[in-house]
């Protein structure tokens, strides 16, 4: 009940909105829809809490400790999405950077997007996840293209061809699972259902796996932006506006990657080799070390922030990959809290970029004097997201560093240089953003407060106070993916 | 009719699909490509049709309608209209030239043969020899789409690519379920009328459809 | 506990307070015949001594408590000094007090505010007298550590009076490292003490004054102290040297018969190291400055050695 | 209040709750002044409370918060050595905060104090988790937030470029650092449970297990390293005498003061307490960089003419003396002679103490110095002395203290480091034996040299005349500042003459670490004399130095004033020299001249003298010297990494170079790759 109103919600707002288009309700109406959402996914969390996985919708849909977790996150992050959508939205029409078809289509598209990740989330079916992960690609295909700038259209371009060529590939390892289960599970719909294949993931054919595997390490793996497939993110989170950055890293990355450890999953249940995960590792490591020494050289701040999401999303593979449960465990932590806080700085930073009018970081100066909850939250974001207790992220990176140690030692010294790099590279940009004197050029802007204030102190309560049902659903995860 | 024939044709198709795949890596013309790209449509949909009559899997002569309606009319008529629109029928100038482009096709066959070996070795399906050719078709579409340099063709290797992938799922698993083909038919279908739409920006922004000029978002010093 | 330890302290400072300027004088009258000259006699310096005490003071304007403080800070540290060296005898209630490495300290002390006094008036040769002098002393301080350590690693103590008992009872007599040491203290007592070749006492030639340049300023009672401590000073650094390397006939704990015996020897270690002075003084030239550095150099090259030949040849 | 750890715990909240206090008040600031300062001083008393009672009554006692990770709650530990730990950081951030009550107001309607008050708050509750903290988790959470508190401290006035790079220095290092030790964490963790959940985190499973040699290893370096880069050791030390001096002078205080003692506090938590056994070796290691620590740091402090700045470098060199009194431990300890442990053992952590006092007197000087001249330079400061006496008597007992000079407190750990040098003939192998007194020969030369380094400091600062070219308006420093630095005097004097009463009390350290006590009055004598190992060994009684060093100065001074000698003030005599102007004076870069002659080799100096003005060349009318002199480790170390990193983002920045073909081909090879090592 709870998922389909999960479900549903989006849709219907999504349609709703397409007809209102640019009336001023439309993000009021927006707002509301996402909320709804939201209060659904609380629900459906407290049935999860309370009865524990389920599956609903005949077969079809499936929920359990690991995805509740993620859905949750996700209705939340775009409801606070459109919270700050709604001042920033507004100030761009009123630049007149979007006309109002752009307006109409972004609502309807913003919510279609949230629906495809959801979908991605609850389905118990390989194959409609694979559809709605494409799905959530073309909805925002668009979205990154919604200023029509040669750049943007450029962004947009690639980010379409290279995830639609990574989903293709995705599809083909798709194609040889169902292959491969159908020996096992008989023809037909049961053959591509988790809940199926996980059962008999021992008996499936391990030379086909592992094949598919690489086909779905690629096509996953270019949607959550691990080098050297990463080369769309820069560009579709820089051109982009802001709140589609926001959402593209806080929330797309997270479903591509919860996408891969399911696979990953089933893989390691039949070939019992560690081939999946060391292959997981290596992507993860040079994603960690390419992102952090491009951090160094960045000019405009979303795309800086980019890079820094592909490199948690480096650590958060890496420490997939290395498996294990302390390591495990922090990668699901880390998950969450790297998408609060980055989308939380994305907040920030939209703002401050609208207050200069522009993303160059050389412009962008005095904000903590200039508008105090966007210079703090962004000082503050970004020490959360370079992992500074006693910010969440901090808890993550603790655990999966002191795991690598123990279980890979020879991969810390590289790890531990990527970190270092980035921190350094993200210190070294924002210090000058946040201190010093207000700029003549500086517009004073009303923000919006509540999403920015909201995730910090998640992020730090997360950090310093975990509530203990999110850490049994981790646990029960962990077991899970073991 | 008897289970070897169809097999025979079907394998025969599939030998007519990777030849088109061939054809469009190394086709000119902009208009021969949609036409080829049409042809492997209609090869792939008879050969689903086939799978579905040899395997009595019903549900897929509606993937096979599916592609005839979508990967034989319309897509080829939608790229027609826009080439029209456009006035694009110049001809193309690949990347690297063809006959390398041939060789690594070549390559890329004799590899995925290789690699679906193992695969073959398990299978009991009478079309399992086929999924070397999906393989080999979806690595020589992207082949394509890194070789040549304008809109329209890469999305043209898209589609083929999407077509090997379709032959994959269709013929070489005799069918996937229902509602992921049709999932993946309306995808396709979404991804159509996107890069229609983009053919017109691109158009309107950079008056002509080489990406070689969409590069301008890099690491620059 | 019984009385006699504390009449020899006094009788220590007595004679510190005595014989330091007598020595000083002796000195002085070597160096003068050694030079062809008339001397101005054996007690000059307590002529020199009265007549200061006597003048009034005349003080720079610009002048802090600091630099009228630090004259009877220096006095006071010296005679503190003097009650710590075995001088007389071994057993001195102040012994315990303070083993070698705060003697040193109490040396370094005075040395502090010497050159804080020197800088108080805020002119160029104070200045330059304290930079000097600093220069020195960071360069001296280290090597003399090592002399003393060399012995006190040899009597397994740091207390003066424990070093002096083990020496005396001649179970470290004659060592190669107690030669080596020997010869170091020697280089730095010439350098602490601002001789030749290290500080001309008695010049007042702008660029070569050391120790004169930064006590420039003072006059009347302030000076007096100041030259007073000064000569006691260069009797600390004999008697000590007396103490730790020949500490034959300094009365051993406890009986008072061999005060006066200590006593005589004394004087005549007294005479001896004057001579000795003389001669080293005569005999070398005042360096530069910056040649001083090879010098004291040379001072810790031979206390390392003293030590190195502790652990090896012995 | 059952158990000095609540009253420990209290005050943390307490300081924690000032950013609340903060918020309410930031209307009125000079209210937040006074409440959020003297709030800290409340908290800084209880915890030194607790501390004193716990050292004293030598019993652990443990408390969990139900915060952290349900599985791994934060644990708190309040025993001998963080008891004493808090105990330095307590009373000099008690004393610190009396004096910012005072020192704040000088930044009043220049900008706004309200964050200064927060962080200054939570960097002192920072210090206290850190060593109150009993597992990993907890420690390096308040060891990041202790070091992000400064970080924004010493951002306090951003708009200065210098105070964004030193801030950004700091927080890269300290972060490196950080990283390093959760790494040897990871080790010992890993080692003590295997990761199976997650009670290996906890101090009390990492003292529970044994650790096999070579991973012992890895783990004690991991830690050396991350601790060395927050005390400052050399060569990570080049943040240090960036970030001091840019802070204001209450936190500089505190950094240097206390903040540096943490690392002390994790280098010898880790090393005796979690890891235990050790080979000596280790400790020639400490011991080693101590010595280089403490000689390089002092002779780069000589060569300093911004009095923060100087100071800052005589931190490294404390670190470094501190370091060789832990690192004489560590040898004594691997050898089994814990007497002797304990000695050294004490030596280094009762400089320790000594330290955090004596520096931060001398910061808190310094800081009224610069509130009154609004001058870092001493080049142009001068004659201080006469109108700020009370500055100026409190900075001299800071520099006699800080020279190591009797009767102050410097000395008395001096010489229990130079006791324990002379003990190393006990120690077997005779290379160890005949090092060890070379080492103390470079003590020897390092508080020599720290005397010389201060009478600079003092003398150029405070005597002489004002030596700029315009002189301000100089006020002596308000009451609450003079109050917090007459008291921190008072403690170092009475830690200088009181010290068996001190190690008495704090005996029950080294009992809990290396399992012996020092027993600081063996043999004959009373509670007057301290006598490390026997008394005829060595003994030291810093009160009766004190007094009678006072007795001969007061009878003499009395003798001499039985008759009323006159007085007169006369003019400068200087030889006669006619006409003598303050720019005459000798200065720091003077001053400093020939120890710059002899050690030169060791800096990077540029010293050019040109002409100027008109005239013949060889008679110049005018002459312009300039005098540069930087730290070679800079050029050594961090530039070459700076350069190096860069140059690989150069090269990585190649691959995103814009043409999708090439991405299509990333991805295409990635697959080939990819499908070729899976079958």
């Amino acid at each position: 009940m709870a998922l389909l109103i999960l479900l549903g919600v989006p849709l219907f707002a999504a349609a709703v909105l397409a007809f209102v288009g640019d009336r001023k309700v439309a993000p009021e109406i927006n707002i509301l829809g996402s909320a709804a959402t939201f209060i659904a996914g609380i629900w459906l969390a407290f049935e999860v809490y309370v009865r524990g996985p389920m599956l609903s919708g005949g077969k079809s849909f499936f929920v359990d400790e690991f995805n509740v977790y993620l859905a949750v996150l996700t209705s939340f992050v775009s409801m606070t999405t459109a919270v700050f959508s709604r001042r920033y939205m507004r100030r761009e029409r009123e630049h007149g950077r979007v006309g109002h078809v752009g307006m109409r289509f972004y609502h309807a598209m913003f919510q279609l997007f949230i629906f495809a990740m959801l979908l991605c989330l609850l389905t118990n079916n390989v194959g409609i996840l694979w559809i709605a992960m494409e799905l959530a690609t073309l909805s925002t295909v668009l979205l990154v293209s919604l200023y029509r700038t040669p750049t943007a259209i450029e962004a947009a371009w690639k980010y379409f061809i290279l995830c639609g060529v990574g989903i293709a590939q995705a599809l083909f390892g798709t194609v040889l699972l169902y292959f491969a289960a159908e020996k096992v599970l008989g023809e037909g719909g049961d053959a591509l259902l988790w809940t199926n294949l996980s059962r008999v993931s021992g008996s499936l054919e391990p030379t086909v796996l592992s094949l598919a595997f690489v086909f779905l390490m690629v096509g996953y793996g270019t949607k959550v932006g691990l080098v050297p497939l990463h080369n769309w993110l820069p560009d579709a989170h820089s051109e982009g506006p802001t709140p589609i950055s926001a959402v593209l890293s806080g929330l797309l990355l997270n479903i591509a990657l919860y996408a891969l450890v399911r696979c990953k999953a089933l893989v390691d249940g039949s070939t019992h080799t560690h081939h999946a995960g060391d292959i997981m590792m290596g992507f993860g490591l040079l994603s960690i070390i390419v992102a952090a020494f491009s951090l160094l050289r960045q000019k405009d701040v979303k795309r800086m922030f980019s890079y820094s999401s592909i490199e948690h999303m480096g650590i958060a593979t890496f420490a997939f990959g290395l498996g294990g449960p302390i390591a495990t465990y922090g990668a699901l932590l880390h998950m969450l809290v790297h998408s609060l806080a980055k989308s939380s700085i994305f907040f920030t930073v939209g703002h401050a970029s609208q207050m200069h009018w522009s993303q160059e970081m050389d412009r962008i100066k005095g904000l903590i004097k200039g508008n105090p909850l966007v210079g703090w939250g962004l000082m503050f974001g970004v020490m959360a997201i370079v992992g500074m207790p006693p910010f969440g992220v901090f808890t993550s990176e603790f655990l999966i560093l002191t795991a690598t140690i123990k279980d890979a030692p020879l991969w810390t010294p590289l790890l531990l240089l990527g970190l270092g790099v980035a921190f350094a590279a993200l210190f070294r940009k924002v210090q000058p953003m946040v201190s010093g004197d207000v700029p003549s050029y500086q517009k004073p802007m009303k923000v919006a407060h509540l999403p920015v204030m909201l995730h910090m102190a998640l992020v730090l309560v997360i950090g310093i106070y975990m509530p203990d049902f999110l850490n049994q659903w981790f646990h029960k995860a962990v077991a899970l993916l073991r | 009719m008897n289970l070897h024939l169809a097999a025979q044709i079907i394998s025969f198709l599939a030998a007519l699909v990777l030849l088109t795949a061939f054809g469009m890596l190394v086709q000119r013309r902009m208009y021969g490509l949609i036409h080829l790209f049409a042809w492997q449509g209609l090869f792939l949909s008879i050969s689903t049709a086939l799978v579905g009559f040899v395997a009595g899997k019903h549900h897929l002569y509606i993937s096979s309608l599916l592609t005839l309606t979508l990967k034989v009319a319309l897509l080829p008529y939608i790229l027609h209209i826009l080439v029209q629109r456009l006035r694009i029928h110049k001809e193309i100038e690949t990347v690297v030239n063809v006959p390398t482009t041939m060789l690594i096709g070549i390559a890329l066959v004799i590899f995925s043969y290789h690699l679906t070996a193992p695969v073959r070795e398990i299978s009991t399906l009478v079309t399992r020899s086929i999924l070397a050719v999906a393989l080999a078709s979806v690595m020589i579409g992207l082949l394509m789409m890194i070789t040549r340099k304008h809109a329209v063709t890469q999305i043209i290797g898209f589609l083929a690519m999407e077509n090997g992938l379709f032959f994959a799922a269709t013929s070489a698993t005799y069918g996937m379920p229902l509602v992921v083909e049709l999932g993946v038919a309306l995808d396709v279908l979404i991804a159509a009328f996107i890069f229609g739409i983009f053919f017109f920006h691109i158009h309107t922004t950079f008056d002509s459809l080489d990406v070689e000029q969409m590069a301008r978002l890099k690491e620059g010093d | 506990m019984t009385i006699a330890p504390f009449i020899i302290e006094v009788l220590q400072f007595v004679i510190l307070l005595c014989v330091a300027p007598l020595f000083a004088g002796w000195a002085k009258m070597l160096k003068c015949w050694s030079q062809g000259r008339t001397s101005p006699g054996l007690f000059q310096p307590y002529r020199d001594i009265v007549k200061l005490f006597s003048k009034d003071v005349a003080l720079a304007e610009n002048a802090s408590w600091i630099f009228r403080f630090t004259p009877y800070l220096v006095f006071g540290s010296a005679v503190l000094v003097g009650g710590i060296i075995p001088i007389l005898s071994t057993d001195l209630p102040l012994a315990a007090t303070a083993d070698v490495i705060v003697l040193v300290a109490l040396f370094a002390i005075a040395r502090f505010f010497t050159a804080l006094a020197g800088m108080d008036i805020g002119t160029a040769f104070g200045g330059m007298g304290s930079s000097r002098e600093m220069m020195i002393s960071s360069l001296a301080e280290p090597a003399m550590l090592m002399a003393i350590f060399t012995i006190s690693l040899a009597a397994k103590s740091t207390s003066l009076s424990q070093m002096v008992q083990v020496i005396y009872s001649g179970q470290s007599l004659f060592r190669p490292s107690i030669a080596f040491a020997l010869l170091a203290f020697i280089l730095i007592t010439l350098a602490e003490t601002g001789r030749i070749p290290v500080d001309n006492p008695a010049t007042h030639l702008e660029l070569t004054m050391i120790h004169e340049a930064m006590i420039l300023e003072y006059s009347g009672r302030h000076l007096a102290l100041m030259e007073w401590a000064g000569m006691m000073k260069l009797f600390l650094f004999v008697s000590l040297g007396i103490a730790a390397f020949f500490p034959w006939g300094i009365a051993p704990a406890g009986d008072l018969a061999a005060i006066p015996v200590a006593f005589i020897f004394l004087l005549l270690k007294l005479c001896i190291a004057g001579i000795f002075l003389v001669l080293i003084e005569t005999g070398l030239a005042k360096m530069r400055l910056f040649r001083l550095t090879e010098f004291l150099g040379a001072a810790f090259l031979l206390a390392t050695l003293g030590m190195l030949s502790h652990f090896i040849l012995e | 209040m059952s158990e000095p750890i609540d009253l420990a715990f209290s005050a943390i909240i307490l300081l924690l709750s000032a950013p609340v206090i903060a918020m309410l008040l930031n209307r009125s600031q000079h209210l937040l002044i006074t409440a959020g300062f003297s709030l800290a001083v409340a908290a800084s008393a209880l915890a030194v409370a607790a501390g004193v009672w716990t050292v004293s009554n030598g019993t652990a006692n443990k408390m969990i918060l139900v915060a952290g990770l349900p599985d791994l709650p934060f644990h708190l530990r309040l025993d001998p050595l963080s008891g004493f730990f808090v105990v330095v950081i307590g009373l000099l951030s008690l004393f610190v905060s009396i004096y910012s009550i005072g020192y704040a107001k000088g930044f009043l309607g220049q900008r706004r104090i309200t964050s200064l008050v927060i962080f200054y708050c939570i960097f002192i509750a920072g210090m206290f988790m850190v060593v109150l903290a009993d597992d990993a988790l907890i420690f390096l959470i308040s060891w990041e937030v202790m070091a992000a508190a400064s970080y924004f401290l010493v951002m306090f006035e951003d708009e200065r470029i210098e105070n964004r790079r030193a801030a950004l220095l700091y927080m890269v290092v300290a972060h490196v650092g950080a990283i390093a030790i959760l790494l040897s964490f990871g080790v010992m963790a890993g080692l003590a449970t295997g990761f199976k959940d997650f009670s290996g985190y906890t101090f009390d499973a990492m003292r529970a297990s044994q650790f096999p040699v070579e991973w012992a290893a890895v783990a004690f370096f991991l830690a050396f390293f991350g601790f060395a880069a927050k005390a400052g050791v050399i060569p990570l030390h080049v943040w240090l005498p960036e970030a001091h001096p840019v802070a204001p002078s209450n936190v500089s205080a505190l950094m240097s003061g206390v903040m540096l003692k943490t690392a002390i506090y994790g280098i010898v938590r880790v090393t005796f307490d979690l890891i235990k056994i050790f080979p000596w070796w280790w400790g020639a290691v400490v011991l080693v960089f101590g010595l280089v620590s403490a000689v390089m740091g002092v002779l780069y402090a000589l060569m300093q003419h911004d009095l923060k700045r100087l100071l800052a470098y005589h931190s490294v060199e404390n670190i470094g003396i501190i370091l060789i009194g832990i690192g004489l431990a560590m040898i004594f300890a691997s050898v089994k002679l814990p007497l002797l442990a304990a000695l050294a053992l004490i030596a280094g952590i009762y400089h320790t103490l000594n330290h955090a006092m004596f520096k931060g007197l001398l910061f808190m000087g310094a800081g009224a110095v610069l509130h009154a001249t609004h001058e870092r330079n001493m080049e142009e400061m001068g004659g201080l002395i006469h109108s700020m006496p009370w500055t100026a008597a409190l900075f001299l007992v800071g520099c006699i203290s800080i020279s190591a000079l009797p009767p102050f407190n410097g000395f008395v750990s001096e010489w229990l480091t130079f006791q324990a040098f002379l003990l190393s003939p006990s120690l077997p192998g005779s290379l160890l034996k005949l090092l060890m007194p070379m080492g103390a020969a470079l003590l020897a030369l390092t508080g020599a040299l720290a005397a010389a380094c201060f009478v600079k400091a003092f003398g150029v600062t405070f005597l002489g005349h004002w030596r700029g070219l315009r002189k301000p308006r100089v006020r002596e420093a308000n009451w609450p500042m003079r109050l917090g630095m007459v008291m921190t005097a008072l403690v170092c004097l009475f830690l200088g003459i009181m010290p068996t009463l001190v190690i008495e009390w704090m005996d029950t350290i080294p009992g809990q670490l290396v399992g012996s006590k020092m027993g600081t009055s063996a043999g004959a004598f009373g509670w007057m004399w301290l006598t490390p190992i026997t008394h005829e060994r060595a003994s030291y009684s810093g009160i009766i130095v004190f007094l009678g060093i006072l007795a001969v100065v007061v009878i003499s001074y009395l003798l001499l004033h039985v008759k009323p000698g006159t007085i007169q003030r006369v003019p400068i005599w200087d030889c006669g020299f006619e006409k003598i102007s303050e720019r005459m004076q000798y200065n720091a870069a003077s001053f400093s001249m020939p120890i710059r002659r002899i050690f030169g080799f060791l800096f990077s100096i540029r010293q050019r003298v040109r002409p100027v003005g008109n005239g013949h060349s060889a008679f110049p009318k005018r002459i312009h010297y300039s005098l540069r002199i930087r730290d070679r480790f800079w050029g050594w170390l961090y530039r070459p990494v700076a350069d190096v990193s860069f140059w690989v983002s150069r090269k990585v920045g190649r691959l995103q170079q814009g043409r999708i073909q090439a991405y299509l081909i990333y991805s295409f090879v990635t697959i080939i790759v990819l499908l070729v090592f899976s079958i």
